[in-house]
């Protein structure tokens, strides 16, 4: 028996390697099991499967900052953004205080200011903090914070928003007098103007200041328990990460592979079982005929008559269903397509007389029904599998996009619904609504290529050479 | 005469058709009646031949000796036992006694099986052998006895890959892995190409020679029938009309409807081109859910009178030697129809 | 003939509404009865508020006719009955098109019964619907028959290819696209609704901005949609090609646009709008996405609204009449089918 | 001129995948103004190809390859497709499809077709095409309510019958029918045959009557010609090929000695051991040699065409 199988399955393999579209399929097929299987080397943010609603996890990202990539594309490069630790750590004692004293160095070589520059620490204790930022023309500016608490906790310092008024007092020294009296603090792009030549025209910002940027960070503790510990500066770049970010600072790239697993087990569950019960379904009414066939023909039409997205929209809305119970409900109105086919060709089959001759020879039905009937359909069921794969992860994505989706993990259509919701269309964000929907698109078009590469070799009819 | 291996009496089996919603509240009943009534005896070692136009009954009746289908009346007897309604042990019993050829020979296998799945599917079927090695002895031997060598050779092989004589064969062999005793061959060599039909006659009547078989050979083509069988029974609408020694029924026709039968078969002879053929009936054949009155073949019997149908159905009656016929004025017709062949036209 | 075969499909389209209602009764009856009960409870009390004001009534007698008002309302509306008994009225409320009040949604006249809110709604997601669907089927049937035509040659196979890329890419999303591109960043069309504000009066001044409000619409529906269609067309004049009587029929010296547009398209015409029409109605679905997306005040935008309001009587109601011309659809397919199939239209083996 | 017909080293090749199968190898024949020859061969041997070439439409991926057809003395091998469908289609060769059940647009009613047809053909006025198809269909003992019926309405034979009066209505000088009765059972078979026996008879028609039944052929052609593998092995007349003395190639001798006789008890029937051969992958020399009872040594090696033997009667043989 294992013998046949594996020589017929080795027969179509022949045939399918023959269908290129088909064999590009596959590929791609093996692509995204690849992302799956190696997502977290290729997630940069690896927590961002559990932590995608968490904003406190996305702080030290760029708000809506454009992906890397861009910049091959202009001529004006954005700055990246990128975490610097620090270069040089020196310990001191002055008395009771002891000093830590940090040295961090920023190479700026682009010609578009990053979206903010934050220095980011853990506290210890009580600590004073002073921070002085240097520019490549030796101007520089100074920002001091004493805090006193027992506890832990975070610290973040960020130029576009304490440092405003400092950037504009720094740059009134260089700037025409009109310009300063026209513009005021509250205004002015801090980053533009803290990144800008030192010219008349600094404050409206204009052209930048290549070099490397100092940034000293003194920290005194206070007492004996305080510490100071994992410093860094985040330059939040106007570009970040292969995908860029959305509106809450994270990263879509990760979000992008995280939802790749949740595609292929939405798309790949549904369309397994529901053609599975469809298939049986199917047999088991053209094969018996008869009042089963029209008793079973009854409930299909009754299934039939429902149209699918309103209902699981509807029942979505009432019992906030999560994934798992999605592809429940998904499979309880998918199993339908497949049943019209295969009732017509168990119809077909069941009139071929090796069925009678295997009836005559006294065949149990169950015997007929997987010995003959089942295994002729298990291409066609393959394929049908193939094919519906993508409205499985459309279906999700739909009832996504209307907010009815499990928040408990980052699908494609929720980052959809994500940038639909946040006006991400309206603001031109095309890199927060372009991947998610061509990420669909792709492993739609990945199932298409092998669905219809099975269906050509299915139909020879079909086939015009 | 001894006792016959398998006896049919009266019968019947009808098909319902689906009724229009005015049909049911009117109780309206429409019924097919596919095979109507028939009885016969077959003899054990003899070929018995059903033959008869598409659509007479002759394949319900071989599927109603299968059990494939359930008779709606009369009774059947096999080797003396009634066999009418069986199930269980007695129907599975009863299925290895009786197999079956079928027509179309590619049709009859499952493409995916290779001939020895084919062969050992009755033996699965009917938990019979111990060992899958004494069930594919048993295959090699039954491919030698249909003349298929070397066995071995075939064994492996899909169906696809046999010529159509070839794939007979096989399915003859796959009749033959139970030891039955009666083997029911529907149209066995209509799909098969001339050269090699005779061959896969040659090869079934060797067979049943040597094992001792009892066929039923179900065909629509006279001249096969003629040389195949050794008696025959000529069937229309259900019934049976004519029976007898096959060269009696042929050559001494009785009933009128056999008699068109026998006058519009093609002979491989010379001299009839130009002329026209007179085949003595008329009319279409009757739907069968719609069978005439009295005799049912009268509307296109060209000897019919007023009696054909007012009088009762004739029943089927010993004309002398066993050949039996189911018509009223045979005798009558038997003296017109020489007046008649002497005056075919000719051109 | 044809008209009992078209009579006996629409009461089978009939009866298979009433079973689909009742199931959708049954399956949401928890959440519905909520809903009516808490609508109870509110008409009570504002009840309650007028009664107070209007007369002086003791804070026990309010309680007591409360009380009463409350078993009164809770009796009409049967919901102290069995609950099989509850599931059957609710689907004949729904039957009959009564289908209770909304919870804050509002018809544009500001009614808030839901059968008005959704009435107003159903034209405009025919219009826009029907539309794309008839663009949708010349575009498609045209394109088939070229490529069938010329199965194998590059026209075919390049088309084939786009139908695979396109297959799997959801609607909504080239939507959102389009008017990113076309309503945002090159302003030429609108982004959305059914009309400018005001809309313009007149006939065909009216006519026009409501075709212009629909270009982009429709394009994105047919952009994707069509290859589809072509491809099914092809594949089944494929096969009609095949068939002993097209090579018959040239034989006869028919001319060969005859036996394309005539003997093939005609003898493919009952699957080939079976299966079109089939998918279409499968992409109803995506086409109420689209409303959102649109802001198309049609029944699809109805479920956004309903679902951010959570308007459980709206999209009941809605979810009810979408059912309803879903299957009105699917009949209307068999009649056309019936039409084109003489085994249909003059009895036969169907 | 005596032939309405002849064909000249016909050659038809499909262009499969596999390799080229040369289903019609250098074939000449002719037909008589006035006479049925017949064409008989087991399923595969390149019969209703060789009927479709003389249409002129191969089916793909067949080709036709060489040869002439001779239609009243002309060569039709030159005319263009369009020029084929306007003069020659049907105005003077038409062809009785193999099943014709399938060989009516379902979707239309049997007026529409014919119509349509006579239409396409012939300047005429509904009332006269009317009359045209009316008194064709009586000539094949239909009566005019078919016209307003569909295909799926009639019987097998009368579809056969309107497959018929459509293939005469333009009046053709010959008409190809293709195992016009393979699917119909004895009596209507019986019917047909003697429909086209009429006809011939009355209209003066040429009939090339195509069909593996040697029985059939017997009853209703004048002269035979018998095909194997793509080959005419023996052309002969009634006469020559049933007559008491005997066909002369051995195929057809076996073939004949093949098929049962009603009349006549005969012990053994004899049969041809093998198979017909793969087309792809022919025998060299006489196609038949590998399943010949009486081959000879130069069997295998030389190619044989068909010669005349006696008037009328050529064989492709060796030993003639």
């Amino acid at each position: 028996m294992k013998r046949k199988d594996s020589s017929q399955l080795r027969a179509f393999w022949n045939e399918f390697r023959r269908v290129k579209f088909g064999t590009v399929g596959l590929a791609l097929f093996a692509v995204f099991v690849l992302i799956v299987l190696f997502e977290p080397l290729l997630m940069p943010y690896p927590d961002a499967n559990d932590r995608w609603r968490d904003m406190t996890y996305w702080l030290d990202s760029p708000r809506n900052a454009k992906p890397v990539w861009v910049n091959w594309f202009t001529s004006k490069d954005y700055a990246v953004a990128d975490t610097i630790e620090p270069t040089s750590v020196t310990e001191s004692q002055v008395g009771s205080l002891r000093m830590v004293m940090m040295e961090f160095e920023y190479d700026f070589h682009y010609q578009r200011p990053p979206a903010d520059l934050q220095l980011v620490t853990t506290l210890t204790g009580n600590a004073s903090i002073q921070m002085e930022l240097i520019r490549p023309d030796g101007a520089s500016l100074n920002y001091q914070r004493a805090t006193s608490s027992s506890g832990t906790r975070d610290i973040r310092v960020s130029v576009a928003q304490n440092l405003q008024d400092k950037v504009f007092r720094l740059a009134s020294a260089y700037a025409d007098p009109d310009v300063i009296a026209s513009e005021n603090p509250e205004t002015i792009d801090a980053m533009a103007t803290m990144f800008a030549a030192a010219e008349p025209n600094m404050l409206r910002a204009t052209n930048p200041l290549e070099g490397t940027y100092i940034c000293k960070l003194t920290v005194a503790l206070t007492s004996a328990d305080s510490r100071v510990d994992d410093a860094m500066l985040v330059i939040a770049g106007g570009v970040a990460g292969w995908m860029g970010t959305d509106a809450s600072k994270r990263d879509i790239w990760s979000g992008l592979i995280a939802g790749t697993k949740w595609a292929l087990l939405i798309g790949l569950v549904t369309s397994f079982v529901s053609v599975a019960i469809g298939v049986v379904y199917g047999v088991v009414a053209g094969y018996f005929g008869g009042w089963v066939d029209s008793m079973m023909n009854r409930i299909f039409e009754v299934f039939l008559s429902m149209p699918l997205l309103p209902i699981l929209i509807v029942m979505g809305a009432v019992f906030k269903p999560s994934i798992w119970t999605m592809i429940i409900m998904m499979c309880l109105f998918f199993w339908v397509g497949p049943v019209k086919t295969v009732r017509s060709m168990a119809l077909q089959i069941k009139e071929n007389t090796y069925i009678e001759a295997a009836k005559a020879l006294g065949a149990s039905h169950g015997r007929i029904v997987f010995k003959h009937l089942l295994p002729q359909l298990v291409p066609y069921a393959f394929a049908t599998m193939a094919l519906s794969v993508p409205s499985a992860i459309v279906y999700e994505a739909s009832i996504s996009l209307i907010g009815l989706g499990d928040a408990t993990v980052v699908t494609w259509g929720q980052i959809l619904q994500d940038a639909y919701a946040s006006g991400a269309v309206l603001q031109g964000t095309w890199w927060w609504v372009v991947p998610p929907g061509l990420a669909i698109a792709l492993m739609g078009m990945t199932f298409a290529f092998i669905g219809f590469a099975m269906d050509t070799i299915l139909n020879p009819k079909l086939r015009t050479r | 005469m001894s006792e016959p291996i398998l006896r049919v009496e009266n019968l019947k089996k009808w098909f319902p058709v689906k009724r229009s919603i005015r049909q049911v509240l009117s109780g309206e009943r429409t019924q097919v009646k596919a095979v109507d009534g028939i009885s016969f005896d077959v003899q054990k070692g003899e070929i018995f031949g059903l033959v008869g136009e598409s659509g007479c009954g002759k394949t319900t009746t071989g599927k109603l000796i299968m059990k494939l289908l359930d008779s709606t009346d009369g009774k059947m007897y096999m080797e003396g036992e009634d066999v009418t309604g069986i199930s269980g042990d007695a129907l599975a019993a009863h299925r290895r006694k009786v197999q079956m050829i079928f027509q179309d020979p590619y049709a009859s296998m499952n493409p995916r099986f290779k001939i020895l799945d084919v062969l050992m599917e009755p033996l699965v079927i009917h938990g019979v052998g111990e060992t899958s090695q004494e069930r594919e002895t048993w295959a090699i031997k039954a491919l030698e006895e249909v003349k298929l060598t070397p066995p071995d050779e075939f064994l492996s092989r899909h169906p696809h890959m046999l010529s159509g004589g070839q794939r007979q064969r096989a399915a003859t062999a796959r009749t033959l892995m139970l030891s039955p005793s009666i083997i029911v061959a529907d149209e066995p060599v209509s799909m098969i190409d001339l050269s090699t039909r005779a061959e896969i006659l040659h090869m079934m009547r060797q067979v049943q020679r040597e094992l001792g078989l009892t066929y039923i050979y179900i065909t629509h083509d006279l001249s096969t029938a003629r040389y195949f069988t050794d008696r025959l029974a000529v069937m229309y609408l259900g019934r049976i009309v004519e029976m007898g020694v096959a060269g009696e029924v042929i050559d001494n026709t009785l009933h009128p409807y056999s008699k068109a039968l026998i006058a519009a078969v093609c002979e491989p002879v010379s001299g009839r081109v130009n002329r026209i053929k007179e085949v003595p009936i008329k009319g279409e054949i009757p739907a069968a859910t719609n069978i005439p009155q009295g005799c049912r073949f009268h509307p296109r019997c060209v000897y019919a009178t007023q009696a054909c149908w007012e009088q009762p159905e004739p029943e089927l009656f010993d004309a002398g030697n066993g050949h039996m016929v189911a018509c009223r004025r045979y005798e009558e017709i038997l003296e017109k129809g020489d007046a008649a062949k002497t005056s075919e036209a000719e051109f | 003939m044809y008209w009992r075969y078209a009579v006996r499909r629409i009461l089978y389209a009939v009866v298979m509404f009433a079973v689909v209602i009742f199931i959708f009764s049954a399956l949401f009856n928890t959440v519905a009865e909520t809903t009516q009960l808490a609508q109870i409870t509110e008409q009570v009390n504002a009840e309650v508020r007028g009664v107070q004001q209007a007369s002086q009534m003791q804070a026990e007698d309010i309680q007591e006719w409360r009380e009463s008002r409350r078993t009164q309302l809770i009796q009409q509306y049967h919901l102290d009955e069995p609950i099989v008994s509850r599931i059957f009225w609710r689907t004949l409320n729904t039957l009959t098109m009564n289908l209770g009040q909304s919870t804050r949604i509002r018809s544009s006249a500001g009614e808030n019964d839901v059968w008005l809110i959704i009435k107003e709604r159903i034209p405009r997601t025919l219009v826009l619907f029907m539309t794309a669907v008839a663009v949708d089927v010349l575009l498609g049937v045209w394109l088939g028959l070229r490529k069938a035509r010329k199965a194998g040659g590059l026209m075919d196979r390049t088309t084939s290819i786009i139908t695979m890329v396109l297959y799997g890419l959801p609607s909504w999303w080239l939507g959102m696209l389009m008017i990113m591109i076309f309503a945002f960043t090159i302003s030429i069309f609108p982004s959305g609704a059914m009309h400018s504000t005001p809309a313009p009066t007149g006939g065909f001044a009216y006519f026009v901005d409501l075709l212009y409000h629909m270009a982009l619409p429709v394009l994105a529906l047919v952009v994707l949609r069509f290859w589809g269609r072509a491809y099914i067309t092809r594949n089944i004049v494929l096969g009609t090609l095949q068939e002993d009587f097209i090579m018959s029929a040239r034989a006869r010296g028919i001319s060969e646009r005859k036996v394309l547009y005539g003997h093939t398209l005609r003898s493919s015409a009952p699957p080939i709008v079976t299966m079109s029409l089939l998918a279409l109605l499968a992409s109803f679905g995506g086409a109420l996405i689209f409303e959102g997306i649109f802001s198309w005040p049609g029944m699809g935008n109805l479920y956004w609204v309903a679902v951010q309001q959570n308007d459980i009587p709206v999209l009941m109601g809605n979810l009810a009449l979408t059912t309803g011309l879903y299957i009105a659809g699917l009949a209307l397919l068999d009649l056309i089918y019936g039409l084109l199939d003489p085994r249909v239209k003059v009895g036969g083996k169907a | 001129m005596d032939n309405i017909l002849e064909v000249k080293d016909l050659e038809l090749h499909y262009f499969t995948q596999k390799g080229v199968v040369k289903a019609v190898d250098r074939l000449s024949f002719d037909l008589k103004k006035g006479e049925t020859l017949g064409v008989v061969g087991e399923s595969g041997c390149g019969k209703t190809t060789m009927a479709t070439a003389l249409l002129k439409m191969p089916t793909p991926p067949g080709r036709i390859v060489g040869g002439q057809i001779l239609l009243d003395g002309d060569d039709i091998m030159p005319l263009s497709e369009t020029e084929i469908r306007r003069r020659v289609r049907w105005e003077r060769i038409s062809m009785v499809f193999q099943g014709a059940m399938n060989c009516l647009t379902p979707v239309y009613t049997i007026e529409k077709q014919m119509r349509e047809t006579l239409q396409q053909h012939r300047q005429m006025d509904r009332a006269e095409a009317g009359k045209r198809m009316l008194k064709y269909l009586n000539l094949v003992g239909l009566s005019s309510d078919v016209l307003r019926r569909y295909p799926h309405e009639l019987s097998g034979g009368m579809k056969q019958r309107v497959v018929i009066a459509t293939a005469l209505f333009l009046e053709p000088k010959v008409v190809i029918c293709d195992e016009p009765t393979t699917a119909l059972d004895v009596v209507v078979q019986a019917e047909i045959i003697n429909l086209l026996k009429t006809l011939k008879e009355e209209m003066g028609l040429s009939f090339i009557f195509i069909t593996h039944d040697l029985s059939i052929e017997a009853e209703v052609s004048d002269r035979i010609m018998v095909m194997y593998a793509g080959r005419a092995v023996e052309i002969g007349t009634n006469e020559q090929i049933y007559g008491p003395q005997g066909s002369a190639h051995p195929y057809t001798q076996r073939l004949l000695g093949a098929t049962p006789r009603l009349h006549e008890e005969v012990k053994e029937l004899s049969f041809i051991p093998g198979t017909p051969p793969d087309l792809l992958d022919p025998p060299s020399g006489c196609r038949f040699h590998p399943r010949c009872p009486v081959v000879m040594e130069r069997c295998p090696h030389d190619d044989v065409w068909v010669r005349e033997i006696e008037p009328e009667h050529m064989v492709a043989c060796w030993r003639c």
